[in-house]
C-alpha cells in the first residue's frame, strides 16, 4: 500500500498561513492504515493548528473531514460544499487524494499535509518499509520474490555491490542488503543458478521513465453511451 | 502575570492513578485546587486529541496519570499512554507551543506523596507559561 | 431517552470535611442543564433514603442518577443494586462523583476555592451523566467446574489440593512421567498446546503422550516451576553432587544433616548470565544453616552470596547463624566463585568483606535459585499470556492479586514467575488454588458493559487494535472489519485510544463523554 | 589486441602489471593532475582517474584523462552508473574513445549518500554488469543498448572492480564470473588486507578458470595512521582489516613508514599468489608515495612492451 508521513506542522502552518478558512481532509484508505492521515490524525492536526492560531492571537478557522478514498472523485464530491467553502484545502491523504481534489476543483488551492513516501509494507506496528518502485515490469519470480529494484539502493540487477557488509546495505547498515537476501532465499529454494545469469540492461520504459503512465482496460471502461448527464462532461 | 488561577486538566486512570490521588487526599495532603481530574479507565484510553482539546478548551496544562509501567492494571496501558503523550508533545513543539504543558506521570496506589508532587509540578508549569496565547502573538 | 438527571447529595458524606457548603451545591445542581431533580439526603447509604430517592426519581421522571457520596470506593455495591432494582434503572446510568476526595480534603486550607472547584466538578459530572448510555452485561454459565493446573511441582500440587478441597474438579497437566497421589486427575507426559475461549470457559488443547484431547475448564493455574534439571547440569562438572536448596531443607527437616563442609550459594549461575540471585531463599538457607550447626556442630557451613537480604524477622536468623559459626562470604558477581573438582571439590572465592581469597574444600553444595523453565515459552504461547524478560510467566498487576496473570481466570504461582523457595512456592500454590476455585465456583462469568465497540463503516481494518490489545479482544471479522470479542474485552480502551480511523469507542468512556466532562470542568473559574 | 593500450600489452605479455590511482581535484584547476602525473610517471603501467569518488563532485574522469595524457601517461577512466543513464554513459564512452582513451573501468559507483551531494537523484540505469555488457557489445559489434549499430566501433580495454570481502562471500567469485562473461578484460580488486580471505576467493576464482579469462590486479592501500586502519575496518562497508594490521600500525614508532612497509609486504605476498597478474595501488591523498612503494616492491622499472 501507499505509505505516507505527516509533514512537520511548521511546514503545514506555513502553507496555510495566508488563508483564513482551512478545510482539512483525510482518507480512510492507505494513509489511515499507515497512521498518517486517518480521522485521528486529522482531528489531532486540526486541534494542534487551532492551538497554534490561538497561541499567535489570530483567528484561523480549521475544520476536518475524512473520506473513504480521497483518490476517487465520487468520494471527494461528498464533501464538495466543505471544499468550496474553504480558502485552502489541506489534504491529509497521499498526493493522489490531494491531486484528485485539485483536479476536480481547479480554482481551489490544495496543499499537501503528508509526504507520500513509498509503496511499502508494515513490517510491524509502527514500522514500514519500501518494497516496490512501481517499475511496471515485475521480475521478482527470478529473484526469490524479493525486489532488487526497490530494495537495493542502487537497483542492481546482477547481485550485491561491494558494499554489502555482513548482509547489510552500505547506505544504511540497519537495512538488509537486498541481494544478500535474494541469495539466501534462492539458496533455500535451491535455485542459485538464477544468481549466475547475466541480466542485460533493464527495460525502464515501463516505469515512469517512459513518461506518465495511464492504464486503460477497455472492457472495464464505460462507453460514452453509458455515462450519464453532467458526469459525461467531467 | 496571568489574571486568573491556572487551569490544569489531569486524565487519570481509575486504577493506580486515582488510588494514589485518593490516598493523598486521605493522608491529608494538600495541593493546589487548579487541578481538574477526568477519570479514564486506563491511560491507554487517552488519545492525543483529548489532550489537545483540553488545551483548546482553556487548560494551561494537561497531564496523564497512570499506573507504573511495570504494574499497569491493563498490562501495557501506561506504556501506550506514555507514547500518546510523547506524540502530542512533539506536535506542540512543532506549532511553537511549550511541550512541557503536557506531561505523563505514573504512580502506584501506595504512593501517597506522589500526587501532590505532580500537582505542584504542573501548577508551576502552568503559572510560568500562563494561558496559551496570553503573551500575545506567540513567539 | 429523556436524559434527565437526578442529583442526590449525601449531606453526611459531602459535608463530612466541613469544607463544602452542601446547600450551595444543591442550588448549583438544581440550576444545571439536564437536571430533573436535585435533593439532599442525610445518609445516602440507608434503606429509607433509598426509598425516598426512588420515589423522587419516579415522580420527577428522571432516567439517571448522579450520586454525590464520599468516594466511589466507599459506596457499597449493594446500595447501587438496591437503587437500580427499585428504580428499574440501567446500572450504567448511575454515576458517582467524589467531591470530598477531590475538593474538600485536599483543599481544606482554602475552602472558598474548594467550594468553587466542587461546584465545577459537580457540573462536569452532571454533564457527563447526561451523556451516559444504558449498557448491558452478558452472563454466561461456566460449562465446567474444572481447574487445570499446569505442573505437578510443589506449587502445582498445592494449588490442585487447595482447589479440590474447595470442591473443584482439578486436572494436573504434568510433562514428566512422575506419579503422585493427588486429588482429582493427573495427566502425565502431557502439555498444553493451545487455548480457545475465554475466562470461565477456556478450552485447552492438550497433548497427552500420543493423543490430543480437548479439556474444558473454568480456570487455569500455571505452576511450571523452575528448571532444576538445567541448574543441576550447570554444576555437574564443578560439583557433581550439587543439589537445590529445597533438597537440603527436606533432609534437614527429616533430621538428616550432612557432614564435612557444606556450601550454600545463592544461584547456580554466579555470573548471573541466566539466573539472577534469589531473594527469597535466604530465610530457608539461614534456617538450614542454623539447624545443621545445632544438630551437627562438626559440619562447617559457608553461605556464598552476592547480597544478603534477610529482612524482617529473618534478621534474627542471620544473627543466630553468625553466632553459631556459619561463615558468610560475600562475592562480587563480576568475580564469581570458581569451582574445581580435580582433587576433591574446591571453591575459590574472593570474600569482599575481608578482601581475601578463600579456597574452601567442600563436601556438599546447595544452590538457592533456578533458571526459568524453558517450557514457559510454549506455555505462555499456548495460554496467550505474556512473559517477563527473565523468562518467567509475567504476573498481572498487583491490583489484580499476587498470583494473577493478565488474563482473568489464569493464575500463576511458584517459580513459574521467578525463583521461589519451597515454602513460598507452597504458599503461592495455595493462593492460586484458592483464587482459581473461587473464580470457578461462581459458576457464571460476566462480560460486556463498559467494553469497546467498532463502528464498521469507519474501520480501515488496519490491525492496529488487533496488534495493540493485550487481551486479544479485537479481531477481524467476516465482514473484513475489526470486531471486539466482548468476553475478552477488559474495558481498558487502549484500542479506542489508538484507532487511527476513530472507529472504536469505549462505552461509558466515549470521546464525547470525556471531552464534555473536561470542557465543563474547565469552564469553572477557581 | 582489443585496444592496444599499454596496460593491455603488459598484461597480455604476461608481465606483472602495476596500476595506480589518481584522485582528480575538486576544482577546475588541472595543476594537481599534471603534478601527480609527472611525479608518478614511469611507476605504473596505467593510471586510474576516479569518477567522482565516494560521490564527491570532482573534475571529471574523462577530462582528467585528457589532461594527464598531455604528460604522455596512460589513463584508465572510471565510469560509474550512479550519475549517468545509458545515453550519457555511451556518449561519454564514445567521446573518451575519440580523444584516445582506451582503458575503461566499469563500476556501479558509491551511493550518493556518502558524498557531498546527498540531495542528488540517483540514476543507476545500469549496474556494473549491464554497463560492461553494453560496452562490450559496443566495441565488438558496434551495437548500442537501444539497438542502433554504429560503424566506427570504439577500441576499448574493459575492466571492472570486485570486492572479495563483501557478503555473501560465496557469491563473490560468481559475481566476477558474470563480469568476465560480460566482457571484463581486467579486474582491480578492493584493497586487500586479509590475505587468507583473499586466497580463499582466489581458489574459487582459479577453480572456475577465471584467472585464465581475465587479469586480476589486486588492490592495495598504504595507510598513514592506525586511525585510518581502524576507520577502514569499522566504517567502510565491505572492507576487512585484520586486527594484527591495526596493532602493527599502532605499535609502530613511525606509522607512515610502517604503512609503506605493510603495503610493500602485501604486494610481495600478492606477487606469489597464482592468478594475480598485477597490483593496483590506491594511495588516496598520498599519491607521491606510489613510486617509492613500487620501487620497494621490486616492480621498477616498468616493462616496455611493443
Amino acid at each position: 500500500m501507499i505509505i505516507a508521513e505527516r509533514k512537520p506542522l511548521g511546514e503545514i502552518a506555513m502553507m496555510v498561513a495566508p488563508h483564513e478558512k482551512v478545510t482539512v481532509i483525510g482518507c480512510r484508505s492507505c494513509v489511515a492504515i499507515c497512521l498518517a492521515g486517518g480521522e485521528k490524525e486529522v482531528d489531532t492536526l486540526v486541534s494542534a493548528m487551532k492551538l497554534k492560531s490561538m497561541n499567535e492571537g489570530r483567528t484561523q478557522y480549521f475544520d476536518g473531514f475524512v473520506l473513504e478514498r480521497q483518490c476517487e472523485k465520487e468520494w471527494v464530491k461528498e464533501v464538495e460544499d466543505k471544499i468550496l467553502a474553504a480558502d485552502v484545502v489541506l489534504s491529509m491523504s497521499c498526493s493522489l487524494g490531494a491531486q484528485t481534489i485539485g483536479d476536480l476543483y481547479p480554482e481551489k488551492i490544495v496543499v499537501p499535509g503528508l509526504n507520500t513516501a513509498m509503496f511499502g509494507v508494515p513490517e510491524e506496528q509502527g514500522v514500514w518499509s519500501e518494497k516496490c518502485l512501481g517499475c511496471g515490469d515485475c521480475i521478482i519470480h527470478t529473484t526469490g520474490g524479493i525486489c532488487p529494484i526497490a530494495r537495493c539502493a542502487k537497483s542492481m540487477l546482477n547481485g550485491p555491490c561491494g558494499g554489502s557488509s555482513n548482509g547489510h546495505c552500505e547506505v544504511n547498515l540497519e537495512i538488509e542488503c537486498a541481494w544478500y537476501a535474494i541469495y539466501e532465499r534462492l539458496k533455500l529454494q535451491d535455485r542459485l543458478d538464477l544468481m549466475d545469469t547475466v541480466r542485460p540492461p533493464k527495460e525502464w520504459s515501463t516505469s515512469h521513465s517512459g513518461g506518465r503512465r495511464v492504464i486503460v482496460r477497455e472492457d472495464a471502461k464505460l462507453t460514452p453511451h453509458q455515462i450519464r448527464g453532467k458526469e459525461a462532461s467531467l | 502575570m496571568p489574571d486568573r488561577e491556572p487551569k490544569i486538566v489531569g486524565f487519570c486512570c481509575e486504577k493506580h492513578g486515582i488510588d494514589s490521588v485518593d490516598l493523598a487526599a486521605r493522608s491529608g495532603r494538600q495541593y493546589d485546587s487548579s487541578i481538574r481530574l477526568v477519570r479514564v479507565p486506563c491511560t491507554g484510553r487517552v488519545d492525543g486529541t483529548h489532550l489537545l482539546k483540553a488545551l483548546e478548551e482553556g487548560a494551561d496544562a494537561v497531564f496523564v496519570l497512570g499506573c507504573l509501567e511495570k504494574n499497569c492494571y491493563y498490562d501495557t496501558g501506561s506504556i501506550e499512554g506514555r507514547k500518546r503523550v510523547a506524540y502530542v508533545k512533539s506536535m506542540l513543539s512543532e506549532v511553537g507551543i511549550e511541550p512541557e504543558r503536557v506531561e505523563m506521570f505514573n504512580a502506584s496506589s501506595s504512593m501517597s506523596w506522589k500526587f501532590s508532587e505532580i500537582a505542584s509540578n504542573m501548577v508551576k508549569v502552568a503559572a510560568r507559561l500562563g494561558p496559551i496565547g496570553s503573551r500575545g502573538g506567540g513567539r | 431517552m429523556k436524559r434527565r438527571v437526578q442529583v442526590v447529595i449525601c449531606r453526611t458524606c459531602s459535608g463530612a470535611a466541613d469544607v463544602l457548603d452542601v446547600d450551595r451545591l444543591l442550588r448549583v445542581a438544581s440550576d444545571a442543564p439536564y437536571v430533573g431533580s436535585a435533593v439532599i439526603v442525610n445518609y445516602a447509604c440507608n434503606k429509607k433514603s433509598i426509598s425516598e430517592i426512588v420515589d423522587d426519581a419516579k415522580s420527577k421522571e428522571v432516567d439517571r442518577l448522579l450520586l454525590v457520596p464520599c468516594s466511589k470506593k466507599d459506596v457499597s455495591p449493594t446500595l447501587f443494586q438496591a437503587y437500580v432494582k427499585k428504580a428499574k434503572m440501567n446500572e450504567f446510568l448511575m454515576e458517582t462523583v467524589d467531591l470530598v476526595g477531590e475538593a474538600a480534603l485536599p483543599h481544606r486550607d482554602d475552602p472558598a476555592r474548594a467550594q468553587a472547584k466542587a461546584e465545577a466538578k459537580l457540573l462536569a459530572a452532571i454533564a457527563r451523566t447526561a451523556l451516559l448510555e444504558p449498557l448491558h452485561k452478558i452472563t454466561e454459565d461456566m460449562r465446567t467446574k474444572n481447574v487445570v493446573v499446569i505442573g505437578a511441582g510443589v506449587a502445582g500440587v498445592e494449588a490442585a489440593t487447595t482447589a479440590a478441597n474447595l470442591g473443584m474438579h482439578t486436572i494436573i497437566i504434568e510433562k514428566s512421567e512422575k506419579k503422585l497421589k493427588v486429588p482429582g486427575v493427573m495427566m502425565t507426559k502431557s502439555r498444553v498446546i493451545s487455548t480457545e475461549g475465554h475466562a470461565g470457559n477456556y478450552s485447552l488443547s492438550i497433548e497427552a503422550g500420543e493423543k490430543r484431547e480437548t479439556l474444558e475448564c473454568a480456570a487455569v493455574v500455571v505452576a511450571s516451576g523452575g528448571d532444576w534439571s538445567d541448574a543441576e547440569r550447570r554444576f555437574i562438572d564443578a560439583a557433581p553432587d550439587s543439589k537445590p536448596l529445597y533438597q537440603l531443607d527436606r533432609d534437614v527437616s527429616e533430621g538428616k544433616t550432612p557432614d564435612g563442609t557444606v556450601i550454600i550459594i545463592d544461584t547456580p549461575d554466579p555470573e548471573g548470565a541466566r539466573t539472577a540471585a534469589q531473594d527469597f531463599a535466604w530465610e530457608e538457607a539461614l534456617d538450614c544453616a542454623i539447624e545443621i550447626r545445632k544438630k551437627s556442630p562438626a559440619t562447617e557451613v559457608y553461605l556464598l552470596f552476592q547480597e544478603m537480604r534477610a529482612m524482617g524477622l529473618a534478621e534474627l536468623a542471620y544473627k543466630e547463624a553468625a553466632g553459631l559459626g556459619v561463615t558468610f562470604v560475600r562475592y562480587d558477581a563480576k568475580r564469581p566463585p570458581e569451582f574445581d573438582s580435580e582433587d576433591g571439590n574446591r571453591v575459590t572465592v574472593l570474600d569482599m568483606a575481608q578482601d581475601e581469597t578463600l579456597s574452601i574444600a567442600f563436601d556438599a553444595l546447595y544452590y538457592a535459585s533456578v533458571s526459568p523453565n524453558p517450557d514457559n515459552i510454549a506455555i505462555a504461547d499456548a495460554l496467550r499470556i505474556p512473559m517477563s524478560p527473565s523468562g518467567g510467566i509475567r504476573r498481572g498487576s498487583i491490583q489484580r492479586g499476587p498470583v494473577t496473570t493478565l488474563r482473568p481466570g489464569i493464575f500463576v504461582c511458584g517459580s513459574a514467575k521467578f525463583p521461589k523457595s519451597e515454602g513460598m512456592a507452597r504458599l503461592e500454590g495455595r493462593a492460586a488454588g484458592l483464587l482459581a476455585a473461587q473464580f470457578a465456583a461462581a459458576g457464571e462469568v460476566e462480560s460486556g458493559g463498559s467494553v469497546a465497540e467498532v463502528a464498521p463503516e469507519k474501520c480501515s481494518a488496519c490491525l492496529t487494535c488487533v496488534r495493540t490489545c493485550p487481551y486479544e479482544a479485537p479481531f477481524i471479522g467476516v465482514a473484513g472489519k475489526a470486531e471486539i470479542a466482548i468476553q475478552m474485552c477488559q474495558g481498558c480502551g487502549m484500542c479506542a485510544g489508538i484507532c487511527p480511523s476513530k472507529a472504536i469507542e469505549l462505552h461509558h468512556f466515549t470521546d464525547e463523554q470525556l471531552l464534555t466532562e473536561a470542557a465543563v470542568y474547565l469552564r469553572g473559574d477557581f | 589486441m582489443k585496444a592496444g593500450s599499454n596496460l593491455e600489452k603488459v598484461l597480455e605479455a604476461g608481465k606483472f602489471a602495476v596500476t595506480a590511482e589518481i584522485g582528480p581535484p575538486q576544482s577546475s584547476n588541472p595543476e594537481p593532475l599534471t603534478h601527480h602525473a609527472r611525479m608518478m610517471k614511469g611507476s605504473a603501467d596505467a593510471f586510474n582517474l576516479t569518477d567522482n569518488q565516494t560521490a564527491v563532485v570532482r573534475l571529471s574522469s574523462i577530462a582528467s584523462a585528457a589532461i594527464i595524457m598531455r604528460e604522455d601517461i596512460e589513463p584508465v577512466i572510471q565510469m560509474t552508473c550512479r550519475d549517468r543513464n545509458r545515453i550519457a554513459l555511451q556518449s561519454d564512452l564514445l567521446g573518451a574513445s575519440a580523444i584516445g582513451v582506451k582503458n575503461v573501468l566499469c563500476l556501479t559507483g558509491d551511493h550518493q549518500t556518502f558524498g557531498n551531494e546527498r540531495a542528488a537523484k540517483s540514476v543507476f540505469d545500469f549496474d556494473s554488469v549491464s554497463e560492461l555488457y553494453t560496452f562490450d557489445k559496443l566495441r565488438t559489434e558496434g551495437l548500442q543498448s537501444g539497438g542502433t549499430v554504429i560503424d566506427d566501433k570504439p577500441e576499448l580495454y574493459l575492466g571492472c572492480a570486485e570486492n572479495p570481502f563483501a557478503t555473501p562471500y560465496e557469491f563473490r567469485a560468481t559475481r566476477l564470473a558474470k563480469k568476465v562473461d560480460s566482457g571484463a578484460d581486467f579486474v582491480q580488486t578492493q584493497a586487500i588486507f586479509d590475505m587468507d580471505m583473499f586466497e580463499k576467493w582466489m581458489d574459487e576464482v582459479r577453480s572456475r578458470g577465471l584467472d585464465k579469462k581475465t587479469h586480476i590486479l589486486a588492490g592495495v592501500i598504504p595507510m598513514k595512521t592506525a586511525g585510518a586502519a581502524r576507520y577502514m575496518k569499522n566504517k567502510v562497508p565491505g572492507m576487512i582489516v585484520p586486527d594484527y594490521i591495526i596493532e602493527r600500525m599502532r605499535n609502530a614508532s613511525d606509522a607512515k613508514e610502517e604503512g609503506i612497509r605493510l603495503c610493500v609486504e602485501q604486494i610481495e605476498t600478492l606477487k606469489t599468489i597464482k592468478g594475480v597478474h598485477g597490483v593496483h595501488v590506491m594511495a588516496v591523498m598520498w599519491e607521491e608515495m606510489v613510486p617509492r612503494i613500487v620501487e620497494m616492491a621490486g616492480l621498477l622499472p616498468r616493462p616496455t612492451v611493443k
